[in-house]
């Protein structure tokens, strides 16, 4: 699999580290116990297109959001996550 | 009393032997070790880029990298190490963290990098092939020109490797890597060389 | 002519008879000439036995000339360099090449397991699973050793292999598979286009097909064109010619994979040289040109040595001079084979017959057999006579019923061509069924893949020069090169016609899978038990699944599946296909990674220091530490370390502790985002100061901790644990860029930046007033308890000073640049010596650890909350932060949980272990009343006996209990008291005085 | 059919022509007691449980493809009981327990060979973790030994003892591990579960469920039609997800790619099953003659059934690391399996909320080793309503409760299991 890191460009899988689906979001703080565990522990587990968090560990650091295909390893599309570099969120 | 003296020691130092190593003949690839540099990490602060930008851009008279590139000044190079950040590295305690602190203080977040790395060059007809044993990245001079630069990674290890100017009509690849690496990626580096035959040196001159 | 090549002919061939080769197959030297593979030279001498079947050791000859052989496995070379199951067929002949004959005993020619033919009627597919069950002790220590024994074909070197491999990565626009007239063809008109070329030929020579079959392209004789067409390549600076070298593998993003076989044909690598080299290959396109596998027909007795492919045999004839018989019959369903008997007549060979299972055959065909005066039979071979001397006479059922013999002393059959679909179906594309040429070709191959020429089932010249022209200049096209192809080469096509006929029923064992010893039969019976999906067929018989992955059997077995079960051969399907297209040796995957090389190694700054203070070092991740630094006289380990703790508590001693990790948190929220990553507060930290923290998962469990220092209202500098370093910086800056975005704060690892010491001990301010400049306050008004600060040192290098401490003395940690790593450690030994200051290892740094009750790795074991090791009131209530809701979950705050506790034994001469599991008094040990484990010992100098640290039941409720230490592993069982967990100083008193 | 060295020799008499088929074939009925989703190890071993242990033989197994042809057939076929967590210590024992009697209960050779599973330490840190998990498996009346370098030089000489970047310092031993013949447990379940009645069904997807107005399920919509059924269990490793989503359910599991590698047949070279501690590397050699290996999973959340060439080399390093004389060894093919990884690294057995509905699944690699004892205890919940004692920890819950069974201490990251 390679990766095309919007900063980098093109770059073998071996510089990156997976961690998971990007749709869940982080609850709020008084979300409660039961928002929380549904953050953590539930999957939708898709057998197709998902959006991923991976990391450029062994390039530029930054965490991308990746578009694949979990049937074919087909990568569509690949964002920086919200806070790479020096974005700021709403500015 | 006693008498101290703070001698500096690359951590190259045991592991680098000068002369010549593997295949006898003439050498395919020639290794300089660069010691004793400055290095600051200049990361802009939040919506900040523009003004580091700025920052940079009075300083030194050039724009930094917005992306993967090396920039050389006269008494400095500015290496993209990721977005809005870049590397600053130069000689002789011009452009220390000290010296620029108050050039980007508001728009940037400096990190003294300098020891963190030891600094190769890598040159020879030979470079090529050797560091596609090390490197996943296309170095095709097509791809990978004059002035390119890549944060990536060899043997696992995080690295940032640009293209500096050619020397004798031969492509110089710079090599920063982090020092408590240096030896063991030495090591790998001079075994995936050895078949072309190896000049080894190290020089206080940036290339 | 060197030798008795009996068998080679006086000219041609493409071996350079001017270098003759002594090779030695089973002890017998023997002579070939450079250009010969292994199995050419044999056929050159005569030798038709070559090797022994898996399951009956029955004779077997050379069937193949290329990678598909299932029979001509050897031994290749000797000692720590043998190599078994080598193809007889692709290994390069060079001087002095040792190979010894598989699977046989004592010797090729008379073998005790032959009499397993003798069983052969019980020994039918999947015999085993009937079998062997009784008694039930019976099958490890009776009948599986023997199987195991009797399996397996040659023995792999039981010692180190000596050679080196390594792996490169290679960037092109088109990899092109094969160098036969579609992968010349496609690789022309690729670089012609301006594309970066890479083309890779198994073979040690290019051509593919055209180095046996001649024909004429451009005018021109194929070998001509063939030297014209590689001059033109090579002359291109981007186009990169690989021989010996197999493209395997396709993976995803246009990454394949191809095994370089650098210096296989010679006997060893010269120096400093790999045996074997590992291509990653990165290609917008790949065009597969592979060719084609000439199939067997299934007959009785087709395994008799002197049976061979028509197509193999024409190599030998043609490529290597050599003739595998004198006097041939061929046996074909197809045109093809005929060129066979064309090749054996040219070369003066005698033709016994040609048996055809088509009712036509072409004019020119029969004008050939009638000038060449041997019969054209119409139908099927029955059956072969012959043994381990070879063919010596064929049975020929007729059409209509009659039968005829043929005295021959070989064999050629030509079953038709199935394209190599390896390469196109790795990413379980599933081929189709073409019926006009009665074979699989490509379908659903890999995105930016494209077969060409005979591998996608075009088997003429011309047709393969065109599909790998086209193909060639429509992936430099889709490459985004644009340059001119050229002229495309032409040549004629040959007609190609195909009745197909996969087994000829009859009396007698009919082989599809040779090398498996898997017969018509076999299939038929797992038909028979309900095995008819493919798959089940191919793991029921082993069908397919030998060293050739069944690449002359696989299509065989499932037609005749398909006929025994009355379905088609598309309804019935392909096995999934599995890289690699060849075996790859496991050495060339690992390349440099062996050995001291298998991983990195992290050194400090003060390594080489320690080594010449004689440390022991220990591996700590990628790190080398020192562990302890014995001296002279010192008996073992522990006297070390105890002298080194004992100098610390009563002195000062110094340890390397750069390995912990090192981020500069920089930025105005800086402080904001530190409380949400850590449970404690950050944003509260005066600058000046440390503070130690603890972070949690977001499941609520423990990740890491480490103290962290406020050096600037904006900056903030963290250290990890060793072990977690990269990790917590991954996870940070997941936390700054993903979860916190809003935050301004940047990090930036500095764990290389800084070497860091460790000093410790009642008299490390005495120690430190020698290397700190006497203008800096080191009192403890001046710098107190938990004081962060940068100084400057004597010479007048810049300094940060911490005020922490680990082993419960008063301590400070010093870092310096790294670059002066060394010298500080030369100048706290100068400066120490009024002291006796001693470095100490991170055997007495755990020692003193455990005698202050701080948790490490042990006890932060991935599963421990922060009220498990004693830190839940670090928690704090009035801000969020990761892993807060899911730590206040039921079963992460029972009070039933394992915490953190003391442990000694009562016996003080006793020795604690840990593993060792804590148990009741009185009770006998089980599931039920296992309450915990010791987790940290040490021999304690202070306390002069063993102690340790433990996650027990409700420990912290349970101290000065006596329970039992339980540890039947290495049968001990001892009484121990729980026991606060602070062994040492437990008011602190000494770490802030 | 009985099957015996002396039924093969009748057999041979009359060219084997008489054998009847394995298993039969069946077609889906209108109805069953219970219909079990997934004809794999598991599916076919709660079958056969079912049938013959608690009497209910009206039960079907539906496969969507040929039985087997899920992870029962793409592991590397290690057996073991060698965990150290309450909740697994006892269920893995159960079901060596029942690898033990497995060829007597199925009259069925599955070449169940306990040759011994050797787990290697490097460090001192290891070693007491390993101390830790030998000792639980002791308290729990397993077999277990702590092996020495003195002792692994004797018994295994070829490691890499003396030039390896992580030396070899010692072993947790379990004599009682090995290996077995995977495809033969998937065969030797169906054969007997056919014996007693149990309806193997091939071919035969199934595409939903159908509830009545309580939401209770009542069968199952398939690729061949409607099918009623008492109970629904399903035992679809590697496709859990995809099947409890047409319940409605989510579940705490990520199905990610497992690689596993076979070399070329060579004589007897590596005796039993060991797992190297400092890479990712573990082997063994089956009666076939081949190296039997496998690392790390890919990483990355995959249901492709094969993986990238950067665990291939990962894998290849840590074999060469440890055993340096297999680098001429040749690999012969690769494939992937699709594994259910957990939250927790263990697997869930229990009732899921839909009434009618129960759920066998995210064994992460755990699963081969697990099918006798997996099919133990599901056909007990199943027939019973209730959990065995053995598998009482496998709650669905236990992540919202906080009670996972986390081995390797990696939390709610399923790549890290």
């Amino acid at each position: 699999m390679r990766i095309i890191c919007p900063f980098c460009g093109e770059r073998e899988l071996g510089e990156f580290t997976y961690l998971g689906d990007a749709k869940p979001q982080r609850p709020a703080a008084d979300a409660g116990e039961d928002a929380v565990y549904d953050y953590v522990y539930l999957r939708d587990n898709i057998a197709g297109v998902m959006s991923e968090h991976w990391y450029h560990g062994g390039g530029c650091r930054t965490w991308l959001k990746v578009t694949r295909n979990t049937l074919t390893h087909e990568i569509s599309a690949v964002e920086p996550a919200a806070g790479a570099g020096a974005a700021k969120v709403g500015a | 009393m006693a008498d101290f003296s703070w001698e500096v020691r690359s951590p190259l130092d045991r592991a680098l032997v000068a002369g010549s190593y593997g295949a006898q003949g003439d050498a395919g690839v020639s290794l300089t070790e660069i010691r004793n540099f400055d290095l600051v990490q200049v990361m802009a602060r939040r919506g900040k880029a523009g003004e580091m930008a700025k920052a940079a851009q009075a300083r030194f008279g050039i724009a930094a990298p917005e992306t993967p590139k090396a920039v050389d000044i006269a008494d400095a190079t500015m290496i993209w190490s990721g977005p809005d950040q870049f590397l600053v590295l130069s000689k002789g305690g011009k452009h220390t963290i000290e010296a620029l602190a108050p050039v980007f203080v508001g728009s940037a977040s400096l990190s003294d990098q300098s020891h963190a790395r030891a600094l190769i060059g890598i040159s020879g007809e030979k470079a090529r092939a050797m560091l596609a044993k090390l490197s996943s990245i296309d170095l095709h001079p097509d791809v990978f020109g004059v002035g390119a630069a890549a944060a990536t990674s060899m043997d696992h290890t995080s690295v940032t490797l640009w293209r500096g100017g050619d020397h004798d009509g031969q492509a110089v690849f710079n090599l920063l890597v982090f020092a408590t690496f240096a030896e063991s990626l030495w090591h790998t580096i001079l075994d995936s060389a050895a078949e072309y035959g190896v000049t080894i040196g190290h020089s206080e001159e940036l290339a | 002519m060197r030798g008795d090549q009996a068998n080679r002919l006086n000219n041609g061939g493409l071996i350079d008879r001017s270098i003759a080769l002594n090779f030695r197959f089973d002890g017998k030297t023997l002579f070939g000439f450079k250009g010969d593979t292994l199995a050419s030279a044999l056929v050159a001498n005569g030798v038709k036995l070559v090797g022994r079947s898996f399951k009956y050791h029955r004779p077997r000859g050379i069937l193949t000339a290329g990678s598909e052989e299932p029979n001509a496995l050897v031994e290749l070379r000797s000692g720590a360099r043998r190599e078994p199951n080598t193809k007889a067929t692709t290994a390069e002949l060079y001087e002095g090449l040792e190979a010894a004959s598989q699977n046989r005993w004592p010797s090729l020619n008379f073998d005790v397991m032959s009499v397993n033919q003798l069983f052969a009627p019980i020994f039918v597919a999947g015999f085993y699973y009937k079998t062997f069950m009784w008694p039930a002790k019976f099958w490890e220590a009776i009948y599986e050793p023997a199987i195991r024994r009797a399996a397996g074909l040659g023995r792999a070197a039981q010692v180190s292999d000596p050679d080196h491999y390594d792996k490169v990565w290679a960037h092109c626009d088109v990899v092109i598979a094969g160098s036969g007239p579609a992968g010349l063809a496609a690789a022309l008109a690729a670089a012609r286009c301006g594309a970066r070329v890479i083309l890779c030929e198994e073979d040690f020579v290019l051509g593919g097909r055209l180095l046996a079959d001649s024909g004429m392209i451009d005018g021109l004789p194929a070998a001509e064109w063939v030297a014209r067409a590689v001059a033109e390549l090579s002359a291109m600076p981007d186009v990169r010619i690989m021989t010996r070298t197999t493209l395997f593998g396709v993976y995803d993003g246009g990454t394949y994979g191809a095994i370089e076989r650098v210096n296989d044909h010679l006997p060893t690598p010269p120096e400093h040289q790999v045996r074997q080299r590992l291509w990653r290959i990165v290609a917008k396109r790949c065009v597969v040109a592979a060719g084609a596998i000439e199939r067997p027909i299934v007959f009785a007795g087709n395994d008799t040595p002197g049976v061979m492919m028509a197509s193999a045999m024409r190599s030998y004839i043609n490529r290597y001079a050599a003739t595998p018989a004198r006097r041939i019959a061929l046996f074909t369903n197809n045109e093809d084979g005929w060129r066979t008997a064309e090749t054996a007549i040219a070369a003066g060979l005698q033709v016994a017959a040609v048996i055809d299972a088509r009712p036509d055959v072409s004019p020119a065909h029969r004008s050939l057999a009638s000038k060449g005066g041997f019969p054209v039979l119409h139908g099927a071979v029955a059956d072969v006579d012959g043994g381990k001397g070879g063919v010596r006479k064929i049975s020929v059922s007729l059409t209509g019923g009659a039968r005829a013999e043929v005295e021959a002393d070989g064999l050629a059959v030509s079953g038709g061509w199935n394209p190599a679909v390896g390469l196109t179906s790795y990413h379980r594309g599933r081929p189709k069924w073409r019926d006009d040429i009665a074979a699989f070709v490509p379908d659903g191959a890999p995105p930016g893949m494209v077969a060409a020429g005979a591998a996608n089932g075009s088997f003429g010249l011309g047709a393969c020069l065109r599909e790998g022209f086209e193909a060639g200049a429509a992936a430099a096209r889709d490459a985004g090169r644009s340059g001119n192809a050229g002229s495309m080469p032409v040549a004629d096509d040959e007609a190609f016609s195909i009745t197909p006929l996969w087994h000829v029923a009859g009396k007698g064992k009919a082989f599809v899978d040779q090398q498996h010893d898997v017969t018509a039969s076999d299939v038929e019976l797992a038909q028979r038990e309900g095995f008819q999906s493919v798959e089940h067929l191919k793991r029921y018989t082993t069908l397919g699944m030998a060293t050739d992955q069944g690449k002359t059997s696989n299509v065989a077995g499932l037609a005749i599946m398909a006929a025994v079960s009355g379905k088609s051969i598309p309804e019935t399907g392909t096995t999934i296909y599995r890289p690699p297209y060849v075996p790859v040796a496991i050495g060339a995957f690992a390349g440099h990674h062996r050995d001291e090389n298998f991983h990195a190694t992290r050194l400090t700054p003060s390594h080489h220091w320690a080594a010449e203070q004689g440390a022991i070092f220990i591996d700590t991740g990628l790190w080398k530490r020192a562990q302890w630094y014995p001296r002279t006289g010192e008996k073992d380990w522990l006297e070390s370390v105890t002298r080194e703790v004992k100098a610390v508590r009563g002195g000062v001693g110094f340890c390397d502790v750069s390995t912990l990790g090192k981020i500069d948190v920089h930025g105005p929220d800086a402080g904001a985002f530190l409380d949400r990553v850590y449970i404690n507060a950050f944003s509260s930290l005066a600058v000046g100061k440390a503070r130690y923290g603890l972070m949690l998962r977001e499941d609520g469990i423990v990740y890491d901790d480490g103290t962290t220092s406020r050096l600037a209202e904006d900056h903030y500098f963290l250290t990890t644990t060793t072990a977690k370093a990269g990790l917590v910086m991954q996870h940070l800056e997941f936390c700054r860029q993903v979860l916190f975005p809003e935050l301004d704060v940047q990090l930036t690892s500095v764990s290389d930046q800084w070497a860091q010491f460790s000093i410790a001990g009642p008299r490390t301010r005495d120690l430190l007033k020698e290397v700190v400049d006497p203008a800096e306050d080191l009192s403890n008004e001046g710098f107190p308890f938990m004081g962060a600060r940068e100084v400057r040192l004597r010479g007048g290098l810049k300094a940060r000073l911490f005020r922490i401490s680990f082993s419960g003395e008063m301590a400070f940690e010093i870092s310096v640049p790294a670059r002066y790593g060394e010298a500080m450690a030369r100048n706290l030994m100068i400066a120490g010596k009024p002291f006796g200051l001693t470095p100490y290892g991170t055997e007495a740094l755990g020692v003193m650890r455990i005698e202050k009750g701080h948790v490490a790795g042990p006890e932060l074991n991935g599963t421990t909350t922060a009220g498990d090791l004693g830190l839940g009131k670090m928690m704090s209530t009035k801000k969020d932060f990761i892993g807060r809701v899911m730590a206040g979950r039921e079963a992460l705050v029972a009070p039933n949980r394992q915490v953190v506790v003391g442990i000694k034994p009562t016996d003080k001469a006793r020795r604690l272990r840990s593993g060792a599991h804590i148990i009741p008094k009185g009770e006998t040990p089980g599931p039920d009343n296992d309450q915990g484990y010791v987790t940290s010992v040490c021999f304690s100098p202070v306390l002069d006996q063993w102690i340790g640290l433990g996650l027990v039941e409700r420990g912290r409720e349970r101290i000065g209990e006596i329970v039992r230490a339980h540890d039947p592993l290495r049968g001990e069982d001892y009484d121990v008291e729980l026991c606060n967990s602070v062994f040492y100083d437990p008011d602190g008193g000494r770490q802030r005085g | 059919m009985k099957y015996s060295i002396f039924s093969l020799a009748r057999a041979a008499l009359t060219g084997h022509k008489n054998w009847q088929p394995t298993w039969r074939d069946a077609a889906p009925k209108d109805r069953y007691d219970v219909i079990i989703i997934g004809g794999g190890g598991h599916g076919l071993a709660t079958a056969w449980f079912l049938a013959s242990e608690f009497g209910i033989r009206n039960v079907a197994v539906l496969e969507k493809g040929w039985i087997g042809s899920g992870n029962a057939g793409r592991n590397t076929t290690i057996i073991r009981s060698n965990y150290g967590l309450p909740g697994n210590t006892g269920f893995y024992e159960l079901s060596m327990k029942l690898w033990e009697r497995m060829e007597q209960d199925l009259n069925y050779n599955a070449m169940v060979s306990q040759r011994g599973v050797l787990n290697l330490y490097h460090s001192d840190a290891q070693r007491d973790a390993f101390a830790r998990r030998g000792n639980t498996m002791r308290i729990n009346g397993i077999d277990a030994e702590l092996l020495d370098q003195a002792a692994l030089r004797k018994m295994l000489p070829f490691l890499n003892f003396d030039n390896a970047r992580f030396p070899v310092q010692g072993g947790l031993l379990q004599r009682r591990g090995g290996t077995a013949r995977h495809d033969a447990v998937v065969w030797g379940y169906a054969h007997a579960a056919s014996e007693l009645g149990v309806d193997i069904i091939q071919n035969c997807e199934v595409t939903g469920f159908t509830r009545d107005a309580n939401g209770k399920v009542t069968g199952v919509e398939t690729s061949r039609g409607k099918i009623g059924a008492g109970k629904v269990g399903m035992a679809v490793a590697g496709s859990s997800s995809r099947v409890a989503a047409m319940a409605g359910l989510r579940l705490p599991i990520e199905s990610h790619v497992l690689q596993a590698f076979v070399s070329e047949a060579i004589k007897p070279l590596i005796p039993g099953v060991m797992t190297f501690g400092a890479g990712h590397f573990y082997v063994s050699q089956s009666d076939k003659g081949g190296l039997v290996f496998g690392g790390d999973i890919d990483g990355y959340n995959s249901y492709a059934q094969r993986g990238n060439l950067p665990v291939v080399e990962d894998v290849c390093e840590g074999g060469m690391a440890l055993i340096p004389m297999i680098g001429r060894v040749r690999l012969l093919r690769q494939w992937g399996g699709i594994m259910d990884m957990s939250m927790d690294g263990s697997p869930i057995i229990d009732k899921s909320p839909v009434d009618g509905l129960y759920i066998n699944a995210g064994w992460c690699y755990g699963g081969f080793k697990a099918t006798p004892g997996s099919g133990f205890v599901f056909a007990h919940l199943i027939a019973r309503d209730q959990s065995h004692k053995e598998a009482a920890l496998f709650r669905l819950d236990r992540f919202q409760r906080g009670a996972m069974i986390d081995e390797k201490g990696q939390g709610a990251q399923p790549n890290l299991h």
